[in-house]
């Protein structure tokens, strides 16, 4: 294992790519990530890789389709209108079943908004705002290490399934700095070695084989139906295979809140200062946001009064929340917008106000 | 015997789904001939976007990828960078390439990406039904402007081979037609001039086809040749734009 | 003897007449009685002996419907 | 469990992101716990800076801090506008080179440094950030000297590594003050 | 009321917008709503209107917006990956508080996907993809009258709430033909008259007032944070007041479909078929996609069995379904997917073994 | 005493965010005044889309709307569209106009939209600090591009103007900078011709003004005017490349 | 209630398309409930085009149907893909112009008329459309005569408006055959 | 007497030099010692007898701080 190292968290997940094995790069610049492409734009080249600062957002995609469709590994950032601007890239990369690791540095919004971090996003990185029926996994970090580990191991997985995968962090992940520990850089793997592991990839038929072809369109309706279906297998799979999630004394609380990212790291410090007024109070935490860690919720125990969902964005996760609650307890919300982040104090105030109208 | 001429086998022996007449099977044909004879057809990656072309894929005897609407020299610049040595093209029509996908060829042209372009000029937008395209010529008939394309209303068709040939990365533009024997054969050699600029790294090379479209036209295939003639070519002059001295 | 001779794929065919049109011996014809399996009326030789085997009409067919020959 | 956390604040160029960065790096080479957490986005531009640094020998859960146990404020807008963050009994140093008002509040523990003119007579006025930082060492502790001057080292650009031995001179001007 | 037409769908989709007041019209071809722009590009100059085939959908949706920013009404249309172009405009517009009434023929998807109807674009209508907190009313017709009417009615809804607003059609829709009653023409208002209507539209200070701006950058969080507060009142006042539905024999009825657009007319027959089979349905149509009408959900007999989400779209409808029912029934799903539409025969089939399953 | 010169009341009395020397404020003042002096200005819609310039609502006295970045273009052709007696104009950066808005300006000028373009090219990134621009030049440092640009990876600069003056719609083009005051004086004219275009319904027209961003060149202003001027200009040449014969 | 359910199939340009809108129309001025769904995309160049029409007395729910009572085929391949699409006892018209084959089934009622040949014999092999019509009104019903007439005014586009009478007389063709 | 003369809003004044550097009389110049509300130091003339009122400054200043005149 290497050394700590203190990094800007943009840097550090533009390393934990590289080591990972991305080695193309595509993007165009939008705040709080600029520190990716810049990062990308010096050390990409070092290990034969290639950066390329996209005309915009949406040519970034179709690059990031182009670049992983021979087999190689892209790695994509931007921050939410620029990810708005993806959206029918996404989805044609679902349908195409083309792996790509995308990372969302969210802001405030809605529109050009600001640039302060926000969670706005969830909605957008979990429901999706392409057409059709598909579903990219969204992983949901909340520090700079874990930030760097699921980016680190989110290329397999988007190699495993052929679907393209989303981290999303938020503006202050981005910009703080943490001690990190990298991961060791992936074996780099030959031409034929790649082509071995990814017998779809295009490469050219050599006169070896049929021509293939990567495609999106299915004009024959059964046709399309059939590929949705097996698309849909494995979005079942991923539904069994990938929900992630971490837990802090829900058993005897009465109190659970449900945050993810930056905002769990402010609950948890509420927690704290809540026991301090003797009222108990745990957190779920959704590593995965989609799928959602539905599971989580059977962990709650039955004398628990509220569960709150903590977001910096106006409900969104609720909504997810509220369904795998189902009814068992009230659901109530917490929450800044914009760009304004609540203080652990904030947060502990406001649970105190929700638990004593319960009460 | 001497075979004169043959079918290419970098077509796959299969029927087509064009119009009858519809010069897109010329223009594949020669693409393909040239990959041939470069030797190229194993080692080449085509990206075919939306449009009557889209499924180029079942024709053509290479490694194909689908793209969205006017995005395929965004998608043949990634290809391209993630296999430096491989050949990489991408076959466009005109409501693809010089509408929906404008700032993406103007910008593959900007950074030089080494890859070819096969423009397909039928000023038409074929596929969705013969809507206005910024190809398609004044007085022309489209079923967004049936009584013809106005200039007031739509400005003046956009001549993309003029437009290009100003960015220096692109190094090789040259415009042609399919209307005639002679013509075919020379777009065949400007086709096979662009592979060879992308063959020897010298920039992006953009080969403009008058095509014809004789169903959204109205026109049969034969007067269609006609028309493209009598009325593409005055405003959409034949020739090469730009031509690296070492392919001239 | 012709000094050329073409081979028509019928089945291909979509009765366009661009080969007709740029056959410069004028021996091509849509043949109006036949029918091929796409429901075209295909391509047919008027005139085999007049074929000068120059390649035109495989030239202009989009479709590879046409293969061209010539004696050495 | 120590728990330290700075709230650093003043014009841009003043070095306010350095000089949490130094102490951030320091804290890592101690093997503490550390967040650093800098203000971003173009209010940067010729405006103001200000950054978070928390130090702890337990896990950090929140970089975002409630109150400060340390304020650093190197001009006037920056006491007037964090003057409040300051925990009872936590710190302030003022850089009194720039900083004319007095501290309000009576529950904290007061450091008038004039940092600004102290790095002039050393013979770079940049090196305000330094000097705070000595200071701070001094006056509420946190990490080691040597890890401090381990960090300073790190965090010089190779460009300006001429520059350490000044740098290291500033750690100590506060005693001239 | 004027005597009945029969009317292709797309065509009486334009007409409603044009004679509810709709003279602007920005474009891009794709199928299945090609009709739409071709028939405004003749129709609209007749009314003193202006049709602008655009270069691309992301123009399309900035010019509507630069047109309907002047106060003037404006209507937008295209099909599934064309609305995920969209998406970045569509944000932008709900945080500039530009109303636009839009419409999507949907498709089948994802991806380029197929050319035949479908309803996979539910989650890309009511949960958007565009960043940020922000909401678009969506409308779902069954028929042809029914659009047009609710395109009519949309305008007034956009321009009420300042917000875009979404009729999600079918290709289906479409493309058919049934005899349509079309509405009168709104009165055209003088330029005057909508500047009193629309203080906010900017028509040039005519060095008589103040300049003003119509922005969506706030750089400062607390300044987004207040202005999506005051988005979120709207939003909360849509939720309110817009909710429609329809409910068809749900008193008494053992199974209880949840179905709209195209789809509730196949189960409106399908529920026919069962009747003649001995077992009763009934059904739930929501007009309104967002915001749904959970209060609908209150009108089933607690004796029913099962309510199933009925779609062109693999489960998407059913997460608002399960949300509302709120564990009260079992929820289940039937659906063709990729542009295949079931038969009546096929659903009713399909539902009955659904119940014996549960029965 | 005569008054030899005074701020516009086209200015709102504000101090503008823009860095010390940042020629944004020269061009923003250029425009006002010829619209003063035009009596314009209570009857113009600008349109400022995202960069260092989106605030410019706040210091320009015209009823101004923002845009998403790069599409300015579009929306202004949406506003004109909805108000055929007004004044539209669009003030964009390079970034901006010449990289994801390519798509945009180009079909604007190709529609020949009847708005004006005021385009800031300053050779980089400034809102977002100082990335490569698809104008900026060989050798030039950014921090998307720490070593210079490269042609082989980046391709050569864009130039805007060159690029749209094949454009028929495109009916007025002039390169201006603001680097010197018989140059500034130049761009006074180049804008207010520009508006006089539009005035007259002739069509787009665009004025491309070399400006500096001493911030991100990490020079002086007074030593950006001289890098200006003694490396932005003989790339990009000064002078007019369309203007129609009703306003020479 | 009576409810018809046509399905119309055959080659692109054989006005299929036409057929279905005609009847429609003629539905429509009667009063009737009426929907008309065509087949619609790529398959149409130069392919098959199809459309279904439902007439009824009664509100119609759904435009899609499970099974015909009327099928319409006007070329071989149409009999083959739909002929199971029919009802037990509903009605195949048969274009015997274009289609040798028989009707496997023996539980529907069969009417071959040779539409294409009668269209010709009258001046215009496209009238085999409206031949077929004036067939279908005859053995079918659905709709009055008159309706038919002046649906028949109602499609025709202006520029075909000297077509109307050759039409009308396609509408009694069949009982040539 | 001076054939020009300017006026100097020193609060909107950034520092930046660019009237210094253009004044044909070189009688422009920052002044160090005096800082403005938003921290910059703002120009001042060092000579206003030699004003020639050729309007550069203000031309050439982005910020609008200085206005101009001269003597009819
Ligand atoms: C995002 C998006 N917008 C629109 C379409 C619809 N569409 C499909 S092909 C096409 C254009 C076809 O015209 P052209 O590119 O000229 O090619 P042609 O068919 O004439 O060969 C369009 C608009 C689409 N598929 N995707
Ligand atoms: C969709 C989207 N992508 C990226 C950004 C980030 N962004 C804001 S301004 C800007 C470019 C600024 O450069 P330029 O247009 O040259 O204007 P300048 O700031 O130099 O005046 C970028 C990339 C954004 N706001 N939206
Ligand atoms: S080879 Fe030449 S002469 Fe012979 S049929 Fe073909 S075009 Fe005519
Ligand atoms: S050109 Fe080809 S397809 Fe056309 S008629 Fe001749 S042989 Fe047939
Ligand atoms: S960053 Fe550059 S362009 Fe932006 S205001 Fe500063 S100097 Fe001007
Ligand atoms: S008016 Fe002319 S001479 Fe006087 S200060 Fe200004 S630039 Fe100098």
């Amino acid at each position: 294992m290497e050394e700590k190292k203190l990094m800007k968290g943009n840097e550090a997940f533009a390393e934990a790519a590289i080591r990972g094995g991305c080695h193309l790069y595509f993007g165009y610049p939008i705040t709080p990530q600029n520190e990716i492409p810049e990062y990308m734009s010096r050390e990409l080249s070092k290990h034969g890789g290639s950066f390329v600062q996209a005309e915009s957002e949406l040519a970034a995609v179709n690059m990031a389709y182009g670049g992983a469709l021979t087999g190689h590994n892209v790695f994509l950032s931007s921050s939410s209108p620029g990810i708005a601007l993806m959206q029918e890239g996404i989805s044609f990369m679902c349908s195409a079943e083309i792996p790509v690791v995308m990372l969302n540095i969210s802001r405030g919004g809605p529109g050009v908004g600001g640039i302060q971090p926000g969670q706005a996003d969830y909605r957008q990185a979990t429901k999706g705002g392409g057409n059709g029926d598909y579903h990219v996994p969204v992983f949901a970090p909340a520090s700079v290490q874990e930030s760097v580990d699921l980016i680190y191991d989110a290329i397999p997985i988007a190699e495993r399934y052929r679907n393209p995968v989303m981290i999303l962090a938020d503006g202050m992940l981005g910009q703080m700095m943490e001690p990190v520990t990298l991961p060791e850089h992936r074996a780099v793997r030959s031409e034929a070695e790649l082509l071995a592991e990814k017998p779809w990839a295009l490469n050219g038929h050599g006169d070896k084989r049929e021509r293939m072809v990567i495609q999106s369109l299915h004009l024959k309706p059964e046709e399309l139906e059939a590929h949705n279906m097996h698309l849909e297998e494995k979005y079942q799979s991923m539904r069994k295979e990938l929900p992630k999630y971490q837990i802090k004394n829900c058993k005897d609380a009465e109190i659970v809140f449900v945050a993810f990212g930056t905002m769990s790291r402010i609950v948890n410090e509420a927690i704290d200062q809540l026991k301090t007024e003797g009222i108990t109070a745990g957190l779920i935490r959704p590593i995965t946001l989609w799928p959602f860690p539905e599971a989580a919720f059977d962990e709650i125990d039955p004398s628990t009064k509220v569960v709150i969902s903590t977001e910096l964005a106006i409900g969104q996760m609720m909504e997810d929340v509220k369904s795998a609650v189902a009814g068992r307890f009230p659901v109530e919300l917490i929450y800044r917008t914009g760009g304004m982040v609540p203080t652990p104090m904030e947060v502990a105030r406001r649970a105190k106000q929700i638990l004593e109208a319960i009460r | 015997m001497k075979t004169v001429f043959e079918y290419t086998r970098g077509m796959r022996p299969v029927t087509t789904t064009y119009c009858p007449g519809c010069t897109h099977g010329i223009a594949h044909r020669l693409v393909m001939e040239v990959l041939v004879e470069k030797g190229l057809l194993g080692d080449t990656i085509g990206v075919s976007p939306i449009g009557c072309s889209i499924l180029s894929h079942d024709y053509m005897n290479v490694d194909m990828c689908e793209s969205a609407h006017g995005r395929a020299p965004a998608v043949a610049s990634g290809i391209r960078r993630a296999l430096p040595n491989k050949t990489v093209f991408t076959y466009q029509g005109d409501g693809d390439l010089a509408s929906i996908g404008a700032g993406e060829i103007i910008h593959a042209a900007h950074r030089g990406e080494l890859f070819t372009t096969i423009f397909i000029n039928n000023a038409i937008y074929g596929m969705t039904g013969g809507q206005m395209a910024p190809t398609t010529l004044i007085g022309q008939k489209s079923t967004t402007g049936v009584d013809g394309r106005k200039k007031e209303i739509s400005g003046m068709p956009l001549r993309i081979s003029e437009l290009l040939a100003t960015i220096d990365g692109a190094v090789f533009v040259e415009r042609v037609a399919l209307n005639t024997p002679a013509n075919v054969r020379k777009a065949k050699k400007a086709i096979e001039k662009a592979f060879t600029v992308q063959q020897m790294g010298l920039g992006f090379g953009l080969v403009e086809v008058l095509s014809t479209c004789p169903t959204n036209w109205g026109l049969s295939p034969v007067d269609s040749m006609t028309w493209l003639e009598e009325n593409m070519i005055p405003y959409y002059p034949l020739g090469n734009f730009r031509c690296p001295e070492e392919v001239k | 003897m012709a000094k050329g001779s073409i081979r028509i794929n019928i089945d291909k065919c979509k009765g366009c007449e661009l080969c007709v049109a740029s056959c410069p011996k004028k021996i091509l014809k849509i043949h109006d009685s036949t029918l091929n399996a796409m429901g075209h009326h295909p391509v047919s030789v008027t005139d085999k002996e007049n074929c000068t085997g120059c390649g035109i009409c495989g030239l202009m067919c989009p479709d590879g419907v046409i293969s061209v020959y010539r004696e050495d | 469990m120590a728990t330290h956390k700075y709230f650093f604040a003043g014009f841009g160029g003043q070095g306010i992101l350095m000089l949490g960065q130094i102490m951030a790096y320091a804290a890592m080479i101690e093997g503490k716990e550390v967040t650093f957490l800098p203000s971003y986005g173009p209010e940067m531009r010729g405006g103001t800076a200000n950054c978070t640094v928390i130090v702890s020998d337990g896990p950090i859960s929140c970089p975002i801090i409630d109150q400060a146990t340390c304020l650093v404020a190197m001009n006037q807008p920056s006491l007037v506008k964090f003057e409040s963050l300051v925990s009872p009994g936590g710190h302030i140093f003022l850089n009194t080179s720039l900083i004319e008002q007095d501290v309000a509040r009576g529950d904290v523990i007061v450091h008038p440094i004039p940092a600004t003119d102290l790095a002039r007579d050393i013979g770079e006025e940049r090196a305000a950030n330094i000097v705070m930082l000595g200071a701070i060492h001094k006056m509420v502790g946190g990490v080691k000297r040597e890890s401090l001057e381990m960090a300073l080292k790190k965090v010089l650009p190779e460009s300006k590594a001429h520059l350490l031995a000044l740098n290291l001179t500033a750690l100590d001007a506060w005693k001239q003050k």
